[in-house]
């Protein structure tokens, strides 16, 4: 078999093994960790198109691991939902490990970072991947642990003390979801996705095991009122971490959980559920951005938005409740808004690791007049603003498009006024940052700036923005992956009133 | 790729890759960033007015087309005459602004910041003129929203953040309501695009009565705010903080024309007929009206000089909404013309206020006394383009309210005539005073103790840009009824639209 | 009540004990080790659960699982505890909500 | 290439244009001195081609807003009187001691092309292009030379000019539009009607719309004030003539109002104007009167829709006859008062002045036959009245001229150095020339009539009568000056206006004062530099925001935060059972 086809074949594995194999390689050395990582992320890229592309042209594909198929194997399968996240993972993945290379700079203290990183990086795309209830848990615990000991990477007490409240939470939510896929076993007899599609009947057990999974899911996405881990551990991790996290370890459980609701449950036969995971969207999203405008530090101001952006993504339930056009337009919405949220946030997460490498801290009133001496960074937080805003020409905007048409579709405007009120609020934080790096230098500002910001991150920074920018106008390409494969109630079919 | 795409290309494109440009050239490659702006805004002016050759031997239904898939609607431009006049416009003059620009912030700092913004406001401006449905001019209208900003607070004092955050007041949640009111439309009538004459089916005004009138309303909202209607206004005179050539271009052309060109899509080639079968149109047109009279008034009262011009184009973008509400080929085609016609008069304006601020130090009205001897060409030609303003003959302000006050008694609302006498007087109450003290009245200020009466004017990079356009106002004005003026022009769509 | 609803009970009050545990009590030691009652109450619920097929023998795959998240907990608890350690080293105490984790922030990288 | 039949009609427009020339002169530096010196000849052009051209005109839709040009009768007896008018102004004024002349003559020649202008257009849009250009140009030659009267002057100048442009162009907007064959058979027809009206009763003067007249004319260098009163005016005249739908039955309401307001303007312009102290204020009331009489005449043209073509010669040749008469008077006042010997230039100033009130043998009466022939036959009682009233207007007018022939006598001495030159002299002698010989050689066959008519013993007893009562009155009145000097000057020269003006020169004058002296706290001056802002008061209560944070730190508790979780976990298993 010639290796092309043999690598064709393999795409569901090698997105995986790829960054599995570089990470215990990273630990080895020192000086080992950027070069492989870097190696391991440019290898990712054609991957994760070439699997995008397939998805795109074959339809949905089903991987067997070792050739076993269910029930007694673990099967990969990839539709629109799951290549779109590991496209977006490896990108933004990318652009990470490329801004870390600048970013740190002392080699020995942030050697674990490498490993970590890219441990994380394979776990997210098996998550992505998975199609079995216990292997996704497996699979969530692999990112959290990564995750927290990324948090603890600098070993600042603040840093210290916000990874042991993340992994505290990050466990008690994966046992949540544990006990619920025990009960999820004990009532259909069975993990798989694809099988217990078909074997979903209304029962109590299945039922309960459902609400427990969402409760631990919904902690380890930081839904209000359960996002008091988040901001800390955020705001207190090194950028790059930040950006990985609120880009992508957010979005990995909240993938779980829309895989379970939507793809093998159904938001129809649990309306009340449905209703809630809304109306608490739509706290978040108005609550997370009243803190975001209170805060004094920039990346606090950035952690508290990415609360407040997760909240969009629940909105989802309701919406796809109805069916028809409404739950396909809200499907991809949701997933779109995700991605670019994805793109925008580690931009933004990454411009405020560079004014932090700048000045020493990220007090917003000391970034005076700094679009002046760091214009691309500016520039990309701004630009990643857009995106939060949901304003044109950003992906925000396309998500928000697609949102808002599901719910005036539905008839259920109000989820609109959220969307609309929740974009202003965001303009208020976005602005209260871009004001001041527009505005003038307080005196000691630029002495304080080190001025030292290597183009590779302030390049990264703005690439992210730049992609979250160019979702907007040409995002149609990843509008057509997303609902490859999607489960019936999103499909499109039915007729919307 | 025939011309007729590729002049729509170039003209949509060379502003935003001119602003990509003059952002990597930076701060200190002066000479080479100058020189990419001007060839940017060449060649941008130059496809304009290629894509207006386009459009205008084009058949209906023809016109030249480029785009590609967006949300089941598609991101499209197209070179339509009605759109091409906007593009024109905003083109044109954006070469004789960074000409302009060039000279006024020649001592200024960040002008790498400045003028890639610029660039990507008049881009967006072009884009939005050349949309060829509303998705695509919504996110060109926003786009122009958010590049606005950072002009506006350019300098970064307190005041220019505060009038910054007035903007943003006004223009972000405009921006939301125009999203709810596109979308929600997009959700009754498919994709929605603009169609001389109106693209809605008259059959939704049974089934949909409702709903259309609260999105007419949602749309009248978002773009009300950029056309400065009355009460959604108050941004403008705020907004007066940003440098000479941002009020001038942006704030008298690009972006307070977006929300008024946005109106006449929607009104005209959007609801078109169905407009007035649901009675929306008499109440956009009083508000219009009011509009005109109250920033006259408001005008009367601002010492500031750039103040009282932005007062006043408060108040003459209101002829356009009016003479696009007023419904009726001749109301219409003045309304199109004005776009053109107040343009030209309104950045000579502010290009004098800038130009005087740069050279004397004068920021209030009360400090002009004399000042036509010491600045003749720049005080002429603010003359001419305040005359012009007020509708004196032959400038081109006149040939506007020739044709707006026939099409106000050819559509039978000939109420419309008093709105524009009282209009004129109160024109004429706020601008002659400027040109009375300009011309008639010896110097008493610090400029003429300072620096004497000699005849110095500024900069030339600054004083040739205002008298061409001064000179183009009056040939606007005088060759009105000459094919292909923008009189004749606007009158050509026009008809287009009302099927005439 | 079989036996097997005995052990998923008894699962079930395992794991609100250890939620109890994890919400009154301040230290870190006392949060881990209630984390790992709950964990040991979710295990019983899976041995309850393997007993739900028909037959003498239970089934495997519920074991398999447990086998997989007692690995799981044991290393996350090493973990944990180290980060504890570590904690208490740093802050010289052993709690979560000490005054000064929400503000402060991350070191530039240097 | 310009078809041949068209030509006649440019060749009138373009001459009608060469003013603009020098007025572009005057402004550019290098042309400047030259341009200075022609430009008192720039209206010569415009004679040679109301004599030469012959009539036709023709559209120049690409234009403006798409206007009509040429000559018809009318439009070249207006064309001969402006151009006469301007070019002894221009002389006179070449002639003068003028201050800055570049901009002076610069404003002239534009106010002149303009005026010239506006006799060769035919159409609403030309017509009130030039009108304006003419009106607004003028402003500056009424303020010329600056000061606190002549600014004071302009503003009420500038106020009714701007009013009458904007009550014109509604009324012009109907025509407009019923050119294009919409909304004149609406009640829009008689509406715009009246706005012309008004709006050219106030160039004309018209009782009642009359107040910037005696304000702006003594003030004005005086070769401004002859344009002014001589033929600006009279564009109002014009206008009228061209636009009022003459000769239709919809008129006839109109007719009544406009002769009584027309005979009330010639009274009330000879009543207030005796008490008058200036002589170019007296002039300036004796405008108004004889304006009153031209709108008589067009009056009766509206009244009687037959007779509006006689009304039209009748207006036509009053208004040629008033404009030499009037702008000689002007120009001969400033003449008195320069030269050193004044007898001989009283006894030149008593030809018009007396021509002015009807003198056999001069302008004054044939254009008074022309009136009365008009006006003989206005209907019902008007007839009678004119026939008895108009002589006692003769009357006014001669006591008008006779007070100010007195003025012009009793004023200050003049000084040496402003002997008036040949130029001034000659100007003068023009208009004289024209005031005797005009309506003799006129070529239009009933003016030729009331010419040899006004012989007749008849009406030369009808002439001299009136200007004998008056002649009579006057010397009484002088005779006893004891007593009547104390009433000069008891009607103010503005009028019932007076208090008006006071007030609005008062409320603007205030504001001007009160924003020349900036407040502690000044408009913030765009990119000025700015002050420190000053410092934001503490809040005495927690701000939402703050609250906000309260509740954010009680959220983020661990044992609320994990008690919140099982609040939710219950409710999840609540809602899913």
């Amino acid at each position: 078999m010639p290796l092309s086809e043999w690598v064709g074949a393999q795409l569901p594995a090698l997105v995986i093994l790829v960054p599995l194999t570089a990470a215990p390689v990273a630990f080895l050395g020192v000086r080992l960790g950027r070069p492989v990582a870097l190696v391991s992320a440019l290898m990712s890229q054609p991957l994760a198109i070439a699997l995008a592309l397939e998805v795109a042209r074959e339809g949905v594909l089903r991987y067997e691991i070792g050739g076993w198929g269910a029930p007694l194997g673990i099967d990969f399968v990839v539709d629109g939902l799951a290549a779109t996240m590991i496209l977006v993972t490896s990108v933004i993945g990318l652009l990470i490990t490329v801004y870390a290379s600048g970013y740190f700079t002392d080699q020995d203290r942030y050697r674990f970072f490498w490993p970590l990183w890219l441990f994380l990086w394979a776990s997210l795309h098996a998550l992505f991947l998975s199609g079995d209830a216990f292997n996704l848990y497996v699979c969530l615990e692999l990112v959290s642990m990564s995750a927290v000991a990324l948090v603890a990477l600098t070993a600042r007490r603040e840093a210290l003390v916000a990874a042991m409240r993340y992994m505290l939470a990050a466990i008690l939510g994966s046992l949540f979801y544990l006990l619920g896929v025990a009960l999820l076993y004990a009532a259909f007899g069975s993990l798989d996705m694809a099988t217990l599609r078909g074997a979903i009947r209304p029962d109590v057990t299945g039922q309960a095991a459902f609400a427990l999974m969402t409760v631990g899911l919904l902690l380890k996405t930081a839904l209000f009122p359960l996002h008091f881990w988040l901001p800390p551990a955020h705001a207190n991790a090194p950028s790059p971490v930040s950006a990985a996290l609120s880009a992508l370890v957010v979005k990995g459980s909240f993938y779980i959980l829309i895989r379970l609701w939507i793809d093998v449950g159904s938001p129809s036969v649990a309306p009340g559920t449905a209703h809630l995971l809304g109306v608490l969207g739509s706290v978040a999203i108005v609550w997370g951005s009243i803190q975001a405008l209170r805060q004094e530090r920039l990346k606090m101001l950035v952690a508290y938005s990415t609360v407040a952006q997760i909240g969009y993504l629940f909105l989802l339930f309701p919406l796809v409740r109805a069916g028809g056009v409404a739950a396909a337009d809200a499907w991809t919405g949701g997933v779109f808004h995700a991605v670019s949220h994805a793109l925008a946030k580690s931009a933004m997460f990454l411009a405020a690791g560079t004014v932090l490498a700048r000045l020493g801290h990220d007090r917003i009133e000391g970034v005076g007049g700094l679009s002046r001496r760091a214009p691309l960074t500016a520039m990309a937080f701004g630009l990643a603003g857009v995106t939060m805003m949901g304003l044109p020409p950003s992906g925000g905007f396309v998500a928000k498009w697609q949102m808002i048409s599901a719910s005036v579709l539905s008839g259920e405007w109000w989820w609109a006024v959220v969307i609309v009120a929740g974009g202003l609020l965001a303009a208020g934080y976005v602005f209260r940052v871009i004001g001041r790096f527009l505005g003038r230098e307080e005196a000691g500002d630029r002495e304080a700036d080190t001025g030292r910001s290597p183009r590779t991150m302030e390049w990264t920074a703005l690439a992210l923005a730049l992609g979250a920018l160019v979702l907007g106008v040409a995002g149609q390409p990843l509008l057509d992956l997303i609902p490859i494969g999607a489960p019936a109630l999103v499909a499109g079919i039915g007729v919307t009133p | 790729m025939s011309w007729h795409t590729l002049a729509l290309l170039v003209a949509a494109c060379t502003p935003f890759l001119t602003a990509v440009a003059v952002f990597l050239l930076g701060e200190h490659r002066g000479t080479l960033r100058t020189a990419t702006g001007l060839a940017g805004a060449a060649a941008t002016a130059a496809a304009a007015v290629a894509c207006a050759g386009s459009a205008l031997i084009s058949a209906p239904g023809e016109y030249a087309e480029v785009g590609f898939g967006l949300l089941e609607i598609g991101f499209v431009l197209r070179s339509d005459p009605l759109g091409v006049v906007f593009a024109v416009v905003a083109g044109c003059l954006w070469l004789v602004t960074t000409v302009y620009a060039t000279g006024y912030m020649s001592r200024s700092s960040d002008r790498a910041r400045f003028f890639g913004f610029f660039s990507i406001c008049v881009g967006s401006a072009i884009g939005l003129a050349l949309s060829a449905n509303l998705l695509t001019f919504f996110v060109f209208y926003e786009t122009l929203t958010l590049a606005t900003y950072p002009l506006v607070v350019h300098s970064g004092t307190p005041a220019a953040l505060k009038g910054g955050r007035t903007y943003l007041n006004y223009a972000l949640p405009a921006g939301a309501a125009l999203a709810v009111g596109v979308i929600w439309l997009h959700m009754i009538a498919g994709p929605v695009e603009f169609v001389a004459g109106g693209s809605l089916p008259s059959s939704l005004v049974q089934t949909h009565a409702g709903s259309l009138t609260a999105i007419f309303a949602l749309l009248m909202l978002g773009l009300g705010v950029k056309a400065a209607l009355f009460p959604l206004h108050g941004w403008l005179p705020a907004a007066m903080v940003a440098p000479a050539p941002v009020s001038a271009l942006l704030h008298a052309v690009a972006v307070v024309k977006a929300g008024v060109f946005g109106i006449a899509r929607v009104v005209l080639e959007v609801y078109g007929p169905l407009g007035r079968d649901l009675g929306l149109i008499p109440l956009l047109a009083a508000v219009a009206a009011f509009t005109i009279i109250f920033g006259s008034v408001r005008a009367l009262a601002q010492d500031d000089f750039k103040k009282r011009l932005a007062y006043s184009t408060v108040s003459q973008l209101s002829y356009i909404v009016l003479g696009v509400a007023i419904g009726g080929p001749l109301a219409a085609a003045a309304a199109i013309a004005h776009l053109a016609h107040h343009a030209a008069m309104k950045i000579t304006m502010f290009f004098t206020a800038g130009a005087v601020a740069e050279e004397v130090k004068v920021y209030r009205i009360s400090e002009l006394d004399g000042l036509g001897r010491r600045m003749p060409l720049t005080m002429g030609a603010f003359s001419l383009a305040a005359i012009g303003i007020v509708g004196v003959p032959p400038i081109a302000g006149f040939a506007t309210k020739w044709l707006l006050g026939m099409g106000s008694i050819e559509a039978g609302q000939a109420w419309v005539v008093a709105v524009l006498g009282l209009s004129s007087v109160l024109n004429a109450a706020y601008f002659f005073p400027i040109i009375g003290r300009a011309w008639f009245r010896g110097p008493k200020s610090e400029w003429a103790s300072e620096h004497g009466t000699k005849r110095v004017e500024g900069d030339l990079r600054m004083v040739a840009p205002l008298v061409l356009t001064a000179l183009v106002g009056l040939a606007m004005g005088v060759l009105a009824g000459a094919a292909l003026s923008p009189a004749s022009w606007a009158q050509m769509v026009a008809f287009l639209e009302f099927g005439g | 009540m079989t036996q097997a609803d005995l052990y998923t009970v008894a699962g079930g009050v395992l794991f609100t004990i250890g939620l109890y545990g994890l919400i009154t009590r301040p230290h870190l030691l006392y949060k881990v080790l209630a984390l790992n009652v709950a964990s040991g109450g979710v295990f019983m619920v899976f041995v309850g659960v393997a007993r739900r097929v028909p037959g003498p023998a239970p089934d495997p795959l519920p074991h398999a699982m447990v086998l997989t998240g007692i690995v799981v907990t044991v290393s996350s608890t090493a973990y944990a505890l180290a980060l504890a350690k570590r904690i208490f080293t740093e802050t010289g105490m052993a709690t979560l909500d000490s005054a000064d984790t929400m503000e402060g922030g991350e070191d530039a990288a240097e | 290439m310009i078809p041949l039949s068209t030509l006649p009609a440019w060749t009138a427009f373009a001459a009608a244009l060469v003013p603009l020339l020098t007025a572009a002169g005057c402004a550019l530096p290098l042309t400047r001195g030259s341009a200075v010196r022609l430009a008192p000849l720039a209206a010569v052009p415009a004679l040679a081609a109301a004599v030469a051209v012959p009539d036709g005109s023709i559209a120049v839709p690409w234009l403006a807003s798409g206007i009509e040009v040429g000559l018809d009768g009318t439009g070249r007896a207006f064309l001969s009187l402006v151009a006469v008018v301007w070019t002894a102004a221009g002389l006179y004024a070449a002639g003068s001691p003028i201050v800055d002349r570049a901009r002076f003559f610069g404003l002239f020649s534009l106010a002149m092309a303009g005026n010239l202008a506006l006799c060769c257009t035919t159409d609403p849009v030309g017509f009130y292009i030039f009108f304006a250009m003419m009106a607004l140009s003028t402003y500056g030659l009424v303020v010329h030379g600056g000061g606190e009267a002549k600014r004071r002057a302009g503003r009420v100048y500038i106020a009714f000019v701007v009013a009458g442009e904007a009550l014109l162009i509604s009324g012009l907007f109907v025509i407009g539009a019923a050119a294009l064959g919409v909304g004149a058979d609406s009640i829009l027809g008689p509406i715009s009607t009246a706005l012309l009206l008004v709006a050219f009763g106030i160039k004309m003067g018209t009782v009642g719309l009359h107040g910037w007249l005696p304000i702006a004319h003594p003030v004005a260098p005086t070769p401004a004030s002859a344009v002014l009163s001589g033929v600006m005016l009279k564009a109002g005249t014009l206008g009228l003539i061209r636009f009022l739908p003459g000769g239709q039955a919809e008129t006839i309401p109109f007719g009544t109002i406009v002769i009584a307001f027309g005979l009330a303007s010639a009274f009330y312009g000879a009543a207030v104007g005796v008490f008058q102290t200036v002589p170019k204020t007296v002039l300036a009331y004796s405008s108004v009167s004889q304006l009153g009489l031209i709108t008589v005449a067009i009056g009766t043209g509206l009244a009687v829709p037959d007779l509006w073509p006689a009304a039209v010669t009748a207006a036509t040749v009053y208004a040629v006859h008033h404009g030499l008469a009037k702008a000689a008077l002007f120009l001969g006042t400033d003449l008195a008062a320069r030269s050193t010997r004044r007898t001989p230039v009283l006894v030149a100033l008593s030809l018009p002045a007396l021509a002015l009130a009807g003198l056999p043998l001069a302008s004054g009466a044939v254009a008074k036959i022309v009136l009365k022939e008009a006006t003989g036959s206005a209907p019902g009682a008007w007839s009678a009245a004119l026939e008895a009233l108009l002589p006692i207007a003769a009357v006014g007018t001669t006591l008008l001229m006779a007070r100010f022939l007195y003025l012009v006598a009793m004023g200050p001495k003049a000084d040496r150095k402003s002997v008036p030159g040949p130029l001034a002299v000659g100007a003068v002698a023009l208009l004289l020339i024209g005031v005797g010989a005009t309506l003799w050689i006129w070529p239009a066959g009933e003016v030729r009539y009331a010419a040899e008519k006004s012989l007749q013993a008849k009406y030369l007893w009808a002439a001299f009568w009136p200007i004998g009562s008056g002649i009579a009155i006057a010397s009484a009145v002088w005779a006893a000056r004891a007593t009547t000097s104390r009433f000069a000057g008891v009607i103010p020269s503005a009028d019932v206006y007076a208090p008006v003006f006071a007030w609005a020169h008062g409320r603007l004058e205030e504001r001007e004062r009160r924003v020349a002296t900036p407040l502690p706290t000044p408009a913030t001056p765009i990119l000025a530099p700015e002050r420190p802002a000053a410092a934001e008061p503490a809040p005495s209560e927690p701000s939402l925001l703050a609250r906000a944070g309260l509740l954010e730190s009680a959220l983020l508790n661990w044992p609320t935060a994990i008690s919140a979780l099982c609040v939710l976990a219950v409710l999840l298993l609540l809602l899913a059972a």
